[in-house]
């Protein structure tokens, strides 16, 4: 394991630096937007509107207020949210953020399940119909954006065949439809890179001395030729799960799940500082352990392959 | 050694062979890798018939103002609000500029046309002759007409001059004449079939632009961190990362907010360009880092390439080797990559306008059309059109898209032909 | 004591008398750094890929250089045209260091020092024809203007034995020979006196093979051209070389002329080497004495006090282990401590 | 990579799976529960001193009571809650309310209205069994107002006499004040408070004003300044000695600051500063609010606020329980096993951005009128969403349909959609500094050219009343002055008649800028074709997100903008007041010195319809000089089960939980 914890350890380094320069760059970005987080309809009295601002040191200059912040957010700390104030923002991400993580995890799931299968189908049943309107399916995932598909299934599968609960979050019939929905588009990917992979491990030799063997095709197929096709899936699955993460504020929204997506938009859109950076961090956080991960799945795909020299 | 190097200096007469040769190795043209590609590229069915499905759409909508089309923008709250598809019965069959609000001549945008250029006219021979206090207020007058008054302008909204030019000509072919509401038309009583006509504009500049910008700065950066490695490359590529990591939702609602500034606007429409221009600019600028990723890939892997150590042994530059020999072997990636970069930029914007950030009205984009057809989408009453047409519209284009970029796949990398 | 430096210097006393060689190379060495681990504790290495080869070459010679893959040959040939930066070590082109030179310091001298690659599928631009590609050179030495560039790369292919037609043609559009040829037109383009040939022929059918040895014969006849031609196979140089060095990891370990090294190799390296080589004669095949190496070649990384040979020689004895051994003898060197004289 | 680690790999992912699995899915293992609506959106707390905005309105009633609470006239239940006389609608629909006594029993109003005495009622409790004292309500306002609160609407209580000197921390010399020590129990926490220590304010001592650079930023100016301030000494008379206070850290040799001192005083200086947190007026004799026994409460108001009985039915003002905050302090108090409240339901629990879920407070004065014994309150934000739960019948009252299916929706044969005047205005703000809207006859042609009648009827389509005045019909007393009807022919003239009429370049284009949302989006659009069509006058339409648009309103970068008006209380003064020159909310440029007189005369008129007759007036020069264009009144757009009873629709769109019960 010596030169995991050496990989783990250079990584973490990386990490760091740019998790410093993502909270920076999203610190001053934030400010720079005009508008503050106590704007409303109706304006507050100048004296009502100091003593607010006091309370999170918005009077404060911008850089005194960054290595305020920077120093409590260093020690795990994003202090409390602006507009929700009765949680800290450690409080509402703790909320959410598992719903959105296991959404994620049931879409991606899914997706890898459908787009292995259909890929796998496909490629076996080259150029048949099955292979055609497999295929189509997988266009059709990757061109339809979300919120389309999404809304087109409420009506099918809610109203239609009334089938699923409309929204929510708690049961598993609840789960069925925003997972799909999230899962579709990284399903048609899914398919299409598994059929191309499978069709190039097909034609190797090494797949045909299996065949020659006389062993089943199943078992060739499972057993020798997915694994070799499974590897660019998974350095997709990287980029995949970010976009499921980011992906997923549309599915939230749609239904209703209490999740952390919401509060991305929500925060940026009201200027919700404390908030907003805890969400980024998170996310920008998300997104490089994911990319970690699927470097060690390549270490666990293929035995070739070391990490140190990833 | 005297003899061998005089052997180098052809005479004359060799000479004279080699130039009367050189005409016949004209004729003798090599294929070349792409004409090869093309060669493949004709004999995919399928990736041929999309490829001519987007010349024809991007031509369709390049060309929309000419098209005997209804106004996007003319809304008919009275009398033609949310009809269903079809091309039977009276209010199907429209004018253009019979909407009896707009009070126009004979109920007739040619009449009111006509009678506009004949005042403007009118206006123009009296300013002529006029002069002094006199002149200064009829000039006033003139330019109060044509800013105020002009027809065009309260049917299409502010059009642009080569649209206005083009505008002119299809009424000069077309006349009053319009095809009737075949896509039925939105809440606000516009014609969804003109509408998918100019939303087809936006999309395709926003896919087209976007991804030309992510295309030059993406290919440029990759292969320069690629072929320099190192350190440099190290650096240049966890910038990259960095910028994967920040979140696309400040950057937007940022350039949004300053492009909207007062001043930036008065700027930019001092040097005439366009805020959506910008806008598309930008959302490229967002969209290039994976282009750079792949392109350094690629050219990571050519850099070890003999060609390239052959092009530095006869004393070629880096710049030379960069841009004559490692880019236009990466050209070819690229450009299977840029089929997925153009729907992914499409989604974007339908992304965006999901968010309300993007394409702003009067103007219509795919996205803004599918975001209106979903709202339109309820349990209780769904208006089928106004989400079919656009979104078939939107899917198609990405199909097509997406079948011709496997097309170009198969055909640029022969290697590559069965996956 | 520098045991290389004392080898260069006998070398070069041995040539004292003829002029100024036309590519001189002294202790050549080049070490490829390798990192293994992670951050904290990387342990720092290096592969002698080439370590201290010296040799020269005269106007219009050819040197052959052999030895197994990874021999460090190739990387030799990349150094002098300096595709790969030297660790150590000198050469001299006509007379002139290059091998500290910066790309823009040595553009004129690449007019004199031009190569052939290995895979003549590979080593052409497939995005190019084949006239851009023979006329590259000259565009860039900004000789003769865009006709006449055109009409000395149809002369050039016309000498190299291609239809001077093609000249708008692709390079997937030939054969593997004919690729080669348009590879050695484009040496010839700028009118080098030195091309390096890493191992042109062995991509190559062995009829082909043939073919273009015999053309860079007859272009070194017209031409007054010196190679420096590599090969992994002794019966390729032997009908092309007029001297002939074995490297054996990352050095010379013995060079002498051709019919000399055929005749008597003296290094254990040698011997075994042209004793693997098929004879044509089946009876003489059949009644040679076949020397056989064990073990495999070990790893460059691996530093030897003594004789690198020495765990794979057949004659080698304790005391091989001890130091190393240089390059000794007149015309004909061999670095061995057992080499009979 | 370990093989072992290899081989393992797909078993944890599966127990990865199986983990994430039954977590989510025992998220749902809830009972449901008698009634659940949906609230627009998240509640952001339910502490009164910091909660803004109607989702958290609907909570608060029910968790909270307030000296009185909003009943509907004429709805009277015996003590089990059976219904002895139920309301009857007005014309619209609605049902007027009225305030009826909640903490307090009664009241007496002093004869110049500035007043009030409440009784509290003897069984009023607070949820942890305590009993309600009229201290409570004290002590309650003290926080609101205190500055350190930081409460956004702490002017709600500003009605009251020197709420706002507290609030702004105005000392003034020979004044009471109180100076709180830093000596807090938890740092950072307002109550349990610091030592606070009383006197007479002597004088002030204050260093050397600051002197600016003269390209010293607005910014840093402000900041000098307060630094400068933040460095004052107090001089205080305590006790007949005086004793020096500050809150700056360092006040070493403030013996030359230049002291203010109150005439006639005795000029010592201590030898020794206090360092102290807060030094504000002292509150028991500056606000005017006081508890002379348990069960009684004293408020003296500033002026005569006619509309101040509705006003404590409005959460800024609801009680907290003091015991519970100076326990657990902000914001833990308000964690549900935390929370003491005094309403007619508990917080059981709360899930962010799901729900959360109140239980019936046995221990209510009322609770046996009470009738929904759980209720569910939903925060997420789609109106679709909610809809779709509401027809799966996962919802019984939705606050907000989606306005694309209103027609349909009005069409349904259960009848359980029925739109209601609410009190709520639709206009268009202008700003009257910008041309061409400075002249007058442009805005009143842009008035003319918008047929409001199309709008409400083809565009917004839930059956809102196209808007002539400012203030909405429905308040009693109040009517309303109109501005002219839509007429394109008269807008043309009017537009004749302006600067711009024939200058080079025609009328300059004017931009409408509204939020991100569809019928914004929509109702801009039209307004640009009939403006276009009617007038030839170009408009550019610019939408902006919420922030964005909120911050170039309040800095007066747009031209025209779309804009609401939700009242804060059931009277014309919330609608007239905000136009007066410079006021807060009026960012349109616009003022009126006849404008502003009457407004101030409203204020001042203890003649309650004499002070309706000068808000007409004032709204009459509005109405005619139009720095807005009013477009239409709101309707309530709920939609409520038909099994629900008790839901009275009224101006106010307020439906508090406990008038409510389920008949199957």
């Amino acid at each position: 394991m010596g030169e995991s914890l050496q990989f783990l350890f250079r990584r973490a380094g990386w990490y760091l630096a740019t998790m410093w320069v993502v909270y920076t760059v999203s610190f001053f970005l934030m400010h720079a937007v005009p508008g503050g987080p106590f704007d409303a309809e109706r304006n507050l009295p100048p004296e009502v509107r100091k003593n607010v601002e006091a309370q999170f040191n918005l009077n404060d200059p911008l850089p005194v207020q960054y290595f305020d912040h920077l120093t409590r957010a260093l020690r795990g700390d994003f202090g409390a949210s602006i507009k929700i104030p009765d949680f800290t923002v450690n409080e509402i991400i703790g909320q959410g953020f598992p719903i959105s993580a296991s959404l994620g995890l049931f879409a991606m799931v899914f997706a890898v399940c459908l787009g292995t299968t259909a890929g796998v189908v496909s490629a076996i049943r080259r150029e048949s119909f099955v292979d055609f309107s497999f295929m189509v399916a997988a266009t059709l995932g990757i061109a339809v954006p979300n919120f389309v598909l999404a809304s087109l299934a409420i009506i099918l599968f809610v109203f239609q065949i009334q089938l699923l609960p409309a929204a929510g979050w708690g049961s598993l019939k609840q789960i069925i439809l925003p997972a799909i929905c999230l899962g579709a588009p990284y399903a048609g990917y899914i398919s299409r890179l598994t059929r191309t992979g499978m069709l190039e491990v097909l034609g190797r030799d090494y797949i045909r001395t299996a065949f020659a063997k006389g062993l089943s095709e199943r078992r060739v197929v499972v057993r020798h030729a997915l694994r070799g096709a499974l590897v660019p899936v998974v350095s997709y699955l990287g980029p995949a799960v970010a976009g499921v993460m980011t992906g997923s504020l549309v599915v939230e929204k749609i239904f209703a799940l209490p999740g952390m997506g919401s509060h991305f938009i929500e925060a940026a859109f009201q200027r919700d500082y404390p908030l907003a950076l805890g969400v980024v961090v998170v996310y920008t956080a998300l997104v490089l352990l994911m990319n970690t991960m699927v470097d060690f799945s390549y270490a666990i795909l293929d035995p070739r392959v070391k990490l140190g020299e990833l | 050694m005297v003899e061998s190097q005089d052997a180098k200096q052809p005479d004359a007469s060799e000479l004279e062979r080699y130039a009367a040769l050189l005409d016949e190795a004209r004729r003798i043209k090599g294929t070349s890798l792409w004409q090869d590609a093309w060669r493949r590229l004709k004999r995919n069915r399928l990736a041929m018939i999309s490829l001519w499905c987007l010349v024809a759409v991007a031509m369709l909508a390049a060309f929309a103002p000419l098209l005997p089309l209804q106004s996007p923008l003319d809304k008919d709250l009275k009398d033609r609000k949310n009809l269903a598809p079809g091309f039977r019965g009276q209010r199907y069959w429209v004018k253009l500029g019979e909407r009896s609000d707009l009070r126009f001549a004979s109920d007739s945008l040619t009449a009111e046309l006509a009678k506009f250029d004949d005042e403007v006219a009118e206006l123009k021979t009296k300013v002529r002759a006029a002069s002094g206090t006199d002149r200064e207020q009829l000039l006033g007058e003139l330019d109060g007409k044509i800013h105020n008054s002009d027809p065009l302008e309260k049917l299409w909204h502010n059009p642009g001059s080569i649209v206005r030019q083009l505008l002119r000509l299809r009424i000069m072919l077309f006349g009053d004449w319009c095809l009737p509401s075949l896509f039925g038309t939105d809440d606000l009583g516009r014609d969804v079939l003109s509408r998918v006509f100019w939303g087809a504009r936006v999309s395709l500049i926003v896919g087209i632009v976007a991804t030309l910008v992510s295309l030059l700065i993406g290919v440029t950066y990759g292969a320069v961190s690629g072929y320099l490695g190192g350190w440099i490359d190290s650096v240049m590529m966890r910038i990259v990362d960095i910028l994967y990591s920040i979140p696309f939702i400040f950057i937007v609602i940022f350039i949004i907010t300053i492009l909207s500034a007062e001043e930036t606007k008065a700027k930019m429409d001092a040097l005439g360009i366009n805020q959506l221009t910008v806008f598309y600019v930008l959302i490229g600028a967002i969209y290039w880092l994976t282009m750079a990723r792949v392109v350094r890939g690629q050219v990571i892997s050519l850099k070890t390439e003999l060609f390239i150590d052959a092009a530095h042994v006869v004393g070629a530059s880096r710049a030379r080797i960069v841009f004559q020999h490692l880019i236009p072997n990466v050209m070819s990636v690229v450009i299977v990559y840029l089929t997925l970069t153009i729907p992914a930029v499409m989604r974007f914007e339908a992304f965006l306008s999901f968010l309300g950030v993007g394409v702003q009205a009067p103007d219509v984009s795919w996205g803004l059309l599918v975001d209106e057809g979903v709202k339109a989408v309820t349990p209780i009453k769904i208006y089928w059109w106004l989400i079919a047409f656009s979104g078939g519209a939107l899917a198609a284009t990405l199909f097509s898209l997406n079948f011709l970029g496997d097309g170009l796949r198969d055909a640029l990398d022969p290697r590559m032909k069965n996956r | 004591m520098n045991p290389t430096a004392d080898a260069t210097s006998l070398s070069r006393a041995e040539q004292s008398n003829a002029s100024v060689p036309l590519l001189d190379v002294r202790d050549l060495s080049v070490h490829f750094p390798f990192r293994r681990g992670g951050l904290l504790n990387a342990q720092q290495g290096f592969i002698r890929a080439v370590d201290g080869v010296s040799f020269q070459v005269a106007e219009g010679e050819t040197l052959g250089i052999v030895g197994e893959s990874g021999c460090g040959k190739s990387t030799t040939a990349r150094a002098i045209v300096k595709l790969v930066r030297p660790t150590g070590g000198e050469v001299y082109l006509d007379g002139q260091r290059i091998d500290r030179l910066s790309d823009r310091e040595m553009l004129p001298h690449r007019q004199n020092i031009q190569m052939i690659f290995q895979d003549p599928f590979a080593s052409l631009n497939p995005r190019m024809t084949v006239g851009n590609i023979i006329t590259e050179p000259m565009h860039i030495f900004h000789l003769y203007d865009r006709t006449q560039r055109k009409l000395e790369a149809m002369r050039l292919m016309d000498l190299v034995g291609l239809d001077p037609k093609f000249l708008n043609r692709y390079p997937h559009e030939f054969s593997g020979g004919q690729r080669q040829r348009i590879g050695i037109a484009r040496a010839l383009a700028v009118q080098p006196k030195l091309i390096i040939c890493d191992e042109p022929v062995s991509a190559l059918d062995v009829s082909i093979q043939a073919q273009v040895i015999n053309l860079l014969m007859e272009l070194q006849e017209k031409l007054g051209l010196a190679y420096v031609f590599i090969a992994h196979d002794l019966a390729v140089v032997r009908h092309i070389a007029h001297r002939v060095g074995v490297m054996y990891l990352g050095r010379l370990v013995e060079t002498a002329p051709k019919a000399e090294l055929y005749a008597h190799p003296r290094h254990p390296y040698t011997q075994a080497l042209l004793s693997a080589a098929p004879i044509p004669d089946p009876v003489a095949e059949r009644e040679r004495k076949r020397i056989e190496l064990q073990g495999e070649v070990p790893s460059p990384e691996k530093i030897y006090a003594g004789c690198s040979f020495a765990d794979r020689c057949p004659i080698a004895e304790e005391s091989c282990r001890g130091a190393q051994p240089m390059l000794e003898g007149g015309v004909h060197q061999a670095a061995c401590f057992k080499a009979e004289l | 990579m370990h093989p072992t680690l290899r081989n393992a790999f797909p078993y944890v992912a599966l127990v990865v799976l199986m983990s994430a699995l039954v977590w989510a899915v025992s998220f749902g293992t809830l009972p449901p529960a008698d009634f659940s609506f949906h609230n627009g959106d998240e509640i952001k707390t339910v502490d009164p001193s910091k909660a803004t905005g109607q989702p958290e309105h609907r909570v608060m009633t029910s968790l909270f009571e307030g000296l009185y609470r909003e009943w509907p006239l004429g709805y009277e239940l015996d003590e089990e809650g059976n219904v002895l006389n139920a309301p009857e609608p007005d014309e619209n629909g609605n049902y007027p309310l009225d305030a009826a006594p909640g903490v307090a029993e009664s009241v007496d109003i002093s004869e110049d209205g500035r007043v009030y005495t409440f009784h509290i009622r003897e069984a009023a409790k607070w949820s942890d069994g305590s009993k309600f004292t009229a201290d409570d309500f004290v002590w309650s306002w003290r926080r609101t107002l205190h500055p350190e609160t930081a409460s956004q609407y702490a002017y709600q209580l500003w009605y009251l006499k020197g709420a706002k000197k507290y609030t702004t921390s105005t000392v003034t010399l020979g004044g009471l004040i109180e100076v709180e020590l830093s000596d807090r129990l938890r740092v950072g926490q307002l109550f349990p408070r610091g030592t606070i220590r009383r006197g007479k304010l002597l004088g002030i001592a204050r260093p050397p004003e600051p002197q600016h650079a003269p390209d010293a930023s607005d910014e840093d100016k402000a900041e000098a300044e307060s630094e400068w301030q933040e460095r004052s000494v107090y001089l205080v008379e305590e006790n007949s000695k005086v004793v020096a206070f500050s809150k700056g850290e360092s006040t070493s040799g403030w013996s030359n600051f230049k002291v203010d001192w109150l005439a006639g005083s005795a000029r010592d200086l201590p030898s020794e500063v206090v360092n102290c947190l807060h030094v504000l007026p002292d509150f028991e004799a500056t606000v005017g609010v006081k508890a002379p026994d348990d069960k009684t409460l004293v408020v003296t108001l500033q002026n005569r606020t006619p509309f101040f009985l509705h006003l404590t039915t409005f959460y800024p003002l609801f009680p907290m329980n003091r015991k519970c905050i100076e326990t657990h302090g902000t914001p833990a108090w308000t964690k549900p096993e935390n929370i003491v409240s005094n309403g007619t339901y508990n917080l059981e629990f709360r899930r962010f951005r799901d729900r959360l879920r109140l239980v019936k407070n046995p221990l209510h004065w009322s609770h046996k009128q009470v009738k929904l014994e759980t209720v569910d309150v939903f925060g997420f934000k789609s109106e679709t969403t909610a809809l779709n739960m509401y027809l799966t019948g996962q919802l019984d009252w939705i606050t907000d349909a989606p306005s694309t299916v209103i027609p349909q929706l009005m069409a349904r044969k259960e009848r359980d959609y029925v739109p209601t005047p609410l009190l709520i205005i639709y206009f268009y703000r202008i700003n009257v500094t910008r041309a061409p809207c400075d002249d007058i006859h442009v805005r009143r042609a842009l008035n003319m050219a918008i047929d409001k009648q199309l709008i409400c009827d083809k565009v917004t389509q839930a059956g809102q009343q196209p808007a002539r005045s400012l203030v909405p019909p429905g308040l009693p007393g109040y009517r309303s002055p109109l501005c002219e009807p839509f007429d394109p022919v008269a807008a043309r003239e009017e537009l004749k008649k302006s600067k711009y009429a024939n200058l080079p370049g025609g009328i300059p284009k004017v931009e409408i800028l509204y939020n991100t949302n569809e019928n914004h989006r929509a109702i801009a659009e039209v307004i640009q074709q009939q403006w276009k069509n009617n007038l030839g006058i170009d408009a550019e339409l610019k939408n902006s997100e919420w922030t964005t648009y909120l911050s170039s309103i309040h800095s007066q970068e747009y031209s025209i903008a779309r804009a609401g008006w939700v009242p804060d209380y059931p009277d014309a003064n919330t609608f007239i007041d905000m136009w007066v020159t410079g006021g807060e909310n009026n960012e349109t440029g616009w003022g009126n010195p006849d404008y502003d007189a009457f407004v101030k005369k409203a204020a001042e008129e203890p003649g309650l319809d004499r002070r309706l007759r000068w808000m007409e007036q004032a709204e009459e020069i509005l109405m005619a000089e139009l720095p807005i264009i009013p477009i239409y009144y709101y309707v309530s757009k709920g939609m409520v089960s038909p099994r629900v009873k008790g839901f009275f629709p009224n101006v106010q769109d307020q439906h508090p939980l406990y008038w409510m019960r389920i008949e199957d």
